[in-house]
């Protein structure tokens, strides 16, 4: 079978950084390639050379046979290539039907034809599993979940040989992830390639055929077949090293039963959202909550940080009650968040790594509010290279760090002060494999210093592997509480869509 | 265009004051030309400049805004000319820097907006805005009495509302239309632009069915109120005007709608200005009175045109 | 604003759909339980800006019974709204898009000046109108290309703009206010003559406003201004050419300016280099206050009308009143902050 | 740092670093290779704005060699700079902080006008400046109490303040201008009283720029104000309490409209209503100008007062040259595009 794609030698230069030095690609029809590689790697900046987005310095791209160089994204689309980026790229103040067919509406003279729309916008979203979706809904609304699903939609409303598809689970849940793959199947078998990226060593395993493994901007390996390949030679060729994906190791159980509580959570109520949650924390903890998407974890831990207020029930801090709706409260009596949206949440975009790292802490370099810089960079440094941020320059806008290496710039801002409590939401989301390790490591470090962690996390393994103790929550009420030893994969699964699996 | 707007008869024969004499620099600040009334002062004050070939014209940038204005004049101080001729945006405020001229030994001839204190200035020559408002107030009073009207409605459209002569254009007005037991009814500010004109005059229109005169302080933005007026085709009042633009004038001659009259506040003043900032730089007096320097204070009288008299001053008239 | 997110958790507040329709429809169908026509009206979008518009016709109504309500002074508030009202629905258009334009009551003194200069006016009424709709969207042309292609900030460039076109206004007009000559009274009959009791010019107010609805709602020019200020980037890898939609934007700002010159000279008679003096904040304002976000990617033409009449609506009041100009001031500030805390009020009960 | 994104669509190159002092590192670490003197100046940041400057430097210079570069030239424009200019140095809080204070010169007018009325002149000069600085300070902490707590969006808020202050300022002086009592003259020796041939006035300018420096630079204060401009809610979740920093961000602007406020006393010995009117527009356009972002979270207050100073110096030349005033403002609108289009370049040759 010939290839539909080929790139030779793709370089990429960005003031300061070489993205991509001398990158190949093959891809042929009708298979799933998986790209892979560390965050940093140049994954995304490969596939925006690709989509037209990027102007790559060097290099040649073959696409169905014949050279191109592609000026635009609009030529990409023409060509018959769609992308899904790994940042969404929806428009929040227009309808699911008005982003899918953005750019390429169906129109007379200008005019748009809405029923034509909405009617072949309602027929992608059943495609993909999500007929109850209606297409007048304005995309503003929909949970992070919701928009992948639409972005996925977009990328299927071209007609298209090739679609990319950047990191497109990292913000969906499980039974999401089987949707996608059964639509993957669903194009392949017409002969539509993918090229698909993941940090989810699994997921390539299950839906891939071969892969191709970047390093540093280089291509590491091509074409290895995804099944036959063991998981440590990907997982070295991508770090140059061996890690194995493992979980540090837990305290035995029970041993946390006399400590102080750092968090009592009473019948916390937000209507409509979740119900009579309670749970504690005990100091050096980690509490798991697994649940689907949309089952209000993420509001939980955001009503506990006190940026929610409840409707009922109370939240007290290690013996101190915490006052509703005050997020600068929170920080002062010790809680800290990495919340699940990092770019829109967490990020200074246009601010420095070392600028996002120490913005929670900054009285701790400030006196009388005059910031004492000398400590303050030192103190980024220290915590950057602790969890080894990549370039290792905590001058650089954050802007410009690939998505997984913002994530640790997000997690080292709570390794500043000492804190009581750490509430981490989605904390490994587009976390490549080896940074994944090192984050558990730390987080479980922090435990052993006595620090409380309350983790939400899609994928259920981590919850299970890092977690000691699991609450597992459906439709915004905690259904089951147990030591993480006692639960299994399945078991979890079960739990949490029962009833909902329809 | 009509050149006669400029400067009117722009000397007097018979004397030998407009034989050239030492070489002067006259420094000019006015504020910004954005009104057909302004804009003519400053015109105004340039062609009589030019008429005299001993005379240089520093005009500096106009400005509405009084710390511009003040920066302006004290530059002109520091290029030390020999005279200045100052309009203020407002003459409090600008009184701090004239006295700095006055006392780099720099003769101050203040324009119309007066200067508070008396040795901020060498001369001053300026409209009567009283006198506006009570010429304005009498034409009223007297043809609505003449006409035999009882309590008549009689609204007033002001210029400026933050501006000293404003408030004189309408107390004389009112004064006057005292004198006849009347009172005005309504008045309102518009910006002496022609837009804000038709703005105000639309809204008062709709605001009194019955009207019987209406005084519009300035004929610039007289032709927006006008216009209101035909919009809402209106006719049961007769309105004056006031600084006497050629427009206007024409209007009052064809006598074609309800403009009847203006009253005159002629921008000619800055003519004179110059020729008063020339003489007292030289060092000269006027010819046509005894005393051997230019007098301190000099009031233009502000007339009444009217149909019968239209054509005559015509000529004096300023396009807006 | 600053915190939306805030304690609710819920769409920032003054947020409004960005597609009116689509908005009305799913919040028909999102309450089903209480079909009443009375929550069918506390549905509507806006309704804050309703309710402000009431409560102020209300007071009229009280203060002055024997002139609010009249015909001739509805027509008058219709008039005095049309020309800011036409720059309005462009300046929509252009913060939509993520932009600003400073130029439009600059931009439109220069239009009527253009198009009553002697030269001009030679050629008769129609193409004085074309000669202030050209010179309109040049300028809006050019500042588009200056914002887009030179990759100036939209609020400089069209400050620039502003400077310079009233500077050649005044140049062009020698700073005299030019008339619309006897010749050309056909102009002026666009405000003194009135079909079914209102003046042509409040046609041409209602045409633009209706075209510009379709526009933004129905056409793809507009769905893509939606993107283009919403989110640049995904408009730009959804194949939208970014530049040229920006570029198009101010055009059709100037080009709103130059039908707004049209009415000025009809309303006036005259063209002048004061007119529209300050226009460019009564018409932010206006957008602003009608729910469409600074930021842009979100807005709705209605919305920016009814700010606009709102502030008209003030204006007639006071006049008829006989209230001061400073009483006036302090009054208008509090009334558009009790519009807007209203309007806020309304969209949060919503949800 | 420029085009981040490359091929087009992204980073308004106009954007400044956060930091000005670590940013001078960076880049000076950046290019070793060549340690040249030119290169240096090369690097550094508000290039463009110092090239115009010293551009039109030179055409004053030409023009007017007698005049420019005399000493009480230099005093005066810095005079003349210094009213905006203190209020230039809040604006840039706002601004870098995401809002936008139409506010302030109306603010400046009210703070003026309730400074000289007579029952406050009673108490003596110290009493006035402390009054017009608490009037100044109450108006910003209210339109800010809007914005945070109200959750007013800033353009109408301080829309609403700027109209409601000229009015109020209007009503308390009656619409007449005020003088400062010859018992106060105290005030009105900050601008005649020179030390070191400068006027006092101007130290305090230079006094206020100073502390706006350190305070967005070396404070905790500075620092969260970037980050509640760059990202509000990323600001809130890291523990800032963004309404507060918010409402203390227009109180600053207005503490900065009320030493305005004292300044335009000294200077014009007076308070009035009309005191700076559109001063708005001229203080934004200098931050902007100056190279911060409208839409908050960059900004430097060096590069505003170079904007400041850009546009005050323009208006200087055209003073000593004797422009007439249409081609005054139509040379403005070039400059202005001349000046951002250098600043843009030289900021994209860096990189
Ligand atoms: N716009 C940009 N400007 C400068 N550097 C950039 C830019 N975009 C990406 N980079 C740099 O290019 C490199 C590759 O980034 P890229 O986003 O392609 O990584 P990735 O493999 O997708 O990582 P992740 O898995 O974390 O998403 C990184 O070092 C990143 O910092
Ligand atoms: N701003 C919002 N407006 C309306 N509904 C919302 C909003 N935010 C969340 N929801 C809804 O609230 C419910 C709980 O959402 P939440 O984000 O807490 O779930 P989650 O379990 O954390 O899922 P995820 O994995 O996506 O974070 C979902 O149904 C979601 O759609
Ligand atoms: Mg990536
Ligand atoms: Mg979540």
């Amino acid at each position: 079978m010939s290839d539909l794609l080929v790139m030779r030698g793709i370089v990429k230069q960005f003031p300061g950084v070489r993205a991509l030095d001398g990158v190949d690609l093959d891809v042929r029809a009708g298979e799933v390639h998986c790209l892979l590689g560390q965050n940093g790697a140049g994954k995304s900046t490969l596939i925006k050379i690709l989509a037209g987005a990027h102007q790559p310095d060097e290099g040649t791209i073959t696409f169905g046979g014949e050279d191109v160089r592609f000026s635009g994204p609009i030529a990409a689309i023409k060509s018959g290539i769609a992308t899904m980026y790994q940042e969404l790229d929806l428009v929040d103040g227009l309808s699911i039907a008005e982003n899918i067919f953005l750019g390429h509406e169906q129109a007379t003279i200008g005019f748009t034809r809405r029923g034509e729309m909405n009617k072949a916008a309602s027929e992608l979203l059943g495609r993909l599993g999500h007929g109850e979706m209606r297409p007048a809904t304005e995309v503003g609304r929909l949970s992070a979940a919701g928009k992948q699903i639409v972005s996925m939609a977009r990328a299927l409303s071209h007609d298209v040989r090739l679609i990319v598809m950047d990191e497109p689970s990292a913000a969906l849940a499980h039974d999401e992830v089987g949707n996608l793959f059964r639509v993957i199947r669903d194009l392949t078998a017409q002969g539509v390639a993918v090229v698909y990226i993941s940090h989810r060593l699994e997921e390539i395993r299950e839906i891939g055929d071969r892969v191709t493994v970047l390093k540093d901007g280089r291509t590491a390996a091509v074409g290895l077949p995804a099944r036959d390949t063991p998981t440590s030679t990907v997982v070295s060729l991508m770090t140059g090293r061996d890690v194995a994906y493992v979980f540090p190791p837990r305290p035995d159980p029970g041993s946390h039963d006399n400590s102080p509580e750092v968090l009592k959570v009473e019948g916390l109520t937000l209507p409509g959202r979740f119900t009579d949650v309670s749970l504690t924390i005990r100091e050096g903890e980690i509490v798991g909550l697994a649940g689907l998407v949309g089952s209000g974890r993420s509001e939980i831990v955001e009503t506990v940080y006190g940026a929610r207020r409840a409707s009922a029930g109370q939240v007290v801090l290690a013996g101190e009650p915490v006052p509703p709706g005050s997020t600068s409260r929170s920080v002062r009596l010790g809680m800290g968040l990495a919340p699940e949206e990092r770019k829109s949440q967490a990020l200074l975009m246009n601010e420095s790594v070392a600028r996002n790292i120490t913005i929670a802490g900054l009285t701790k370099y400030a006196r009388f509010g005059w910031v004492d810089r000398k400590e303050e960079s030192a103190a980024a440094v220290r915590l950057a290279e602790a969890l080894d941020i990549r370039p290792p320059d905590p001058r650089r806008p954050v802007r410009t760090l690939s998505g997984g290496n913002q994530q640790k710039a997000v997690f080292a801002r709570w390794l500043v002060e000492d804190r009581k409590l750490l509430l981490l939401d989605e904390p490994t989301r587009g976390v490549d494999v080896g940074a994944r390790a090192e984050l558990y490591a730390v987080i479980r470090r922090l435990a052993d210093e006595g620090v409380g962690v309350l983790l939400v996390s899609s994928e259920v393994p981590e919850v299970l592997g890092l977690a000691d103790r699991v609450l597992v929550l459906r439709e915004g009420k905690v259904i089951h509480e147990s030591d993480a030893r006692d639960l299994d994969e399945s078991r979890v699964l079960d739990m949490i869509m029962e009833g909902s699996a329809l | 265009a009509t050149p006669s707007s400029a400067a009117p008869q722009a000397t007097t024969a018979g004397t030998d004051n407009d034989q050239p004499g030492t070489k002067v620099v006259i420094g000019f600040s006015a504020p910004a030309a954005d009104h057909g009334w302004i804009a003519a002062i400053a015109k105004n004050a340039e062609t009589q400049s030019k008429e005299y070939s001993d005379v240089e014209f520093k005009p500096v940038e106009p400005t509405n805004d009084i710390n511009q204005q003040i920066s302006a004049v004290e530059s002109l101080i520091a290029a030390k000319v020999a005279a200045l001729v100052i309009l203020p945006n407002d003459g409090e405020q600008l009184n701090q820097v004239a006295r700095k001229a006055m006392d780099a030994g720099i003769p101050v001839i203040n324009l119309d907006r007066v200067f508070p204190d008396k040795l901020s200035y060498r001369t001053w020559i300026g409209g009567d805005n009283y006198g506006m408002g009570v010429a304005a107030g009498t034409y009223v009073g007297k043809t609505l009495k003449d006409k035999g009207v009882t309590n008549p409605v009689i609204l007033e459209i002001q210029g400026i509302a933050t501006l000293p002569l404003t408030m004189d254009r309408s107390k004389g007005f009112a004064d006057a239309l005292k004198t006849f037991g009347f009172t005005v009814t309504a008045k309102q500010d518009a910006k002496f632009t022609v837009e804000s004109g038709t703005q105000v005059a639309s809204n008062l229109l709709q605001a009194h069915k019955k009207i019987d005169a209406i005084w519009n302080h300035d004929d610039d933005q007289g032709i927006g109120v006008l216009a209101a007026i035909k919009e809402a085709n209106r006719s049961e009042f007769f309105m004056v005007g006031g600084a006497g633009s050629a427009n206007a004038i024409r209007d009052i001659a064809a006598d074609s709608g309800v403009l009847k009259a203006t009253v005159t506040y002629s921008p000619t003043m800055a003519s004179s200005a110059i020729k008063l900032a020339r003489l007292i730089a030289q060092g000269k007096g006027l010819s046509d009175l005894v005393e051997n320097s230019v007098p301190t204070s000099i009031t233009l009288a502000s007339e009444t045109i009217t149909k019968e008299n239209a054509q005559k001053y015509l000529p004096l008239g300023f396009e807006s | 604003m600053t915190d939306a997110r805030a304690t609710g958790g819920t769409p920032p507040s003054t947020q409004p759909p960005a597609d009116e329709h689509t908005r009305v429809e799913e919040q028909a169908r999102a309450v089903p339980a209480q079909p009443g026509v009375l929550s069918r009206v506390g549905q509507a979008r806006h309704l804050g800006l309703v309710v402000a518009l009431a409560l102020l016709a209300v007071v009229g109504l009280v203060t002055t019974p024997e002139n609010f309500a009249t015909s001739s002074n509805l027509v008058s508030i219709l008039a005095l709204a049309s020309t800011i009202g036409v720059i309005t629905v462009g300046m929509t258009f252009v913060i939509i898009g993520g932009g600003i334009d400073l130029s439009v009551g600059a931009v439109m003194a220069l239009a009527s000046v253009w198009a009553t200069t002697l030269a001009t006016q030679a050629y008769g009424p129609v193409v004085m109108a074309i000669c202030a709709i050209l010179v309109g969207t040049g300028a809006g042309l050019l500042s588009g290309f200056l914002i887009s292609y030179g990759r100036m900030v939209p609020f400089i460039a069209t400050l620039a703009m502003l400077v310079a076109a009233r500077g050649l206004a005044q140049r062009m007009s020698d700073r005299r206010t030019q008339l619309v000559q006897p010749d050309n009274s056909a102009i002026v009959d666009l405000s003194t003559t009135r079909v079914l009791g209102l003046p042509l010019l409040v046609y041409i107010f209602a045409l633009v406003v209706a075209i510009g609805w379709i526009v933004l709602n129905r056409t793809t020019f507009g769905r893509r201004t939606y993107a283009v200020g919403g989110n640049p980037e995904a408009a730009r890898l959804a194949g939208i050419n970014v530049r040229r939609h920006t570029m198009m934007l101010y055009a059709l700002s100037g080009l709103c300016c130059g039908i707004a010159a049209v009415i000025i000279m009809a309303r006036t008679t005259t063209g002048s280099s004061t007119h529209g003096d300050l226009y460019e904040l009564d018409a932010i304002a206006a957008v602003i206050i009608g729910g469409t976000l600074l930021t842009g990617g979100r807005g709705t033409i209605i919305g920016s009308i009814l700010g606009l009449l709102i502030f008209t609506v003030i204006t007639n009041l006071f006049i008829l009143n006989g209230l001061n100009t400073s009483d006036q001031l302090i009054a208008k500030g509090l009334i558009i902050v009790i519009a807007v805390l209203l309007q806020r009020r309304s969209l949060e009960s919503r949800t």
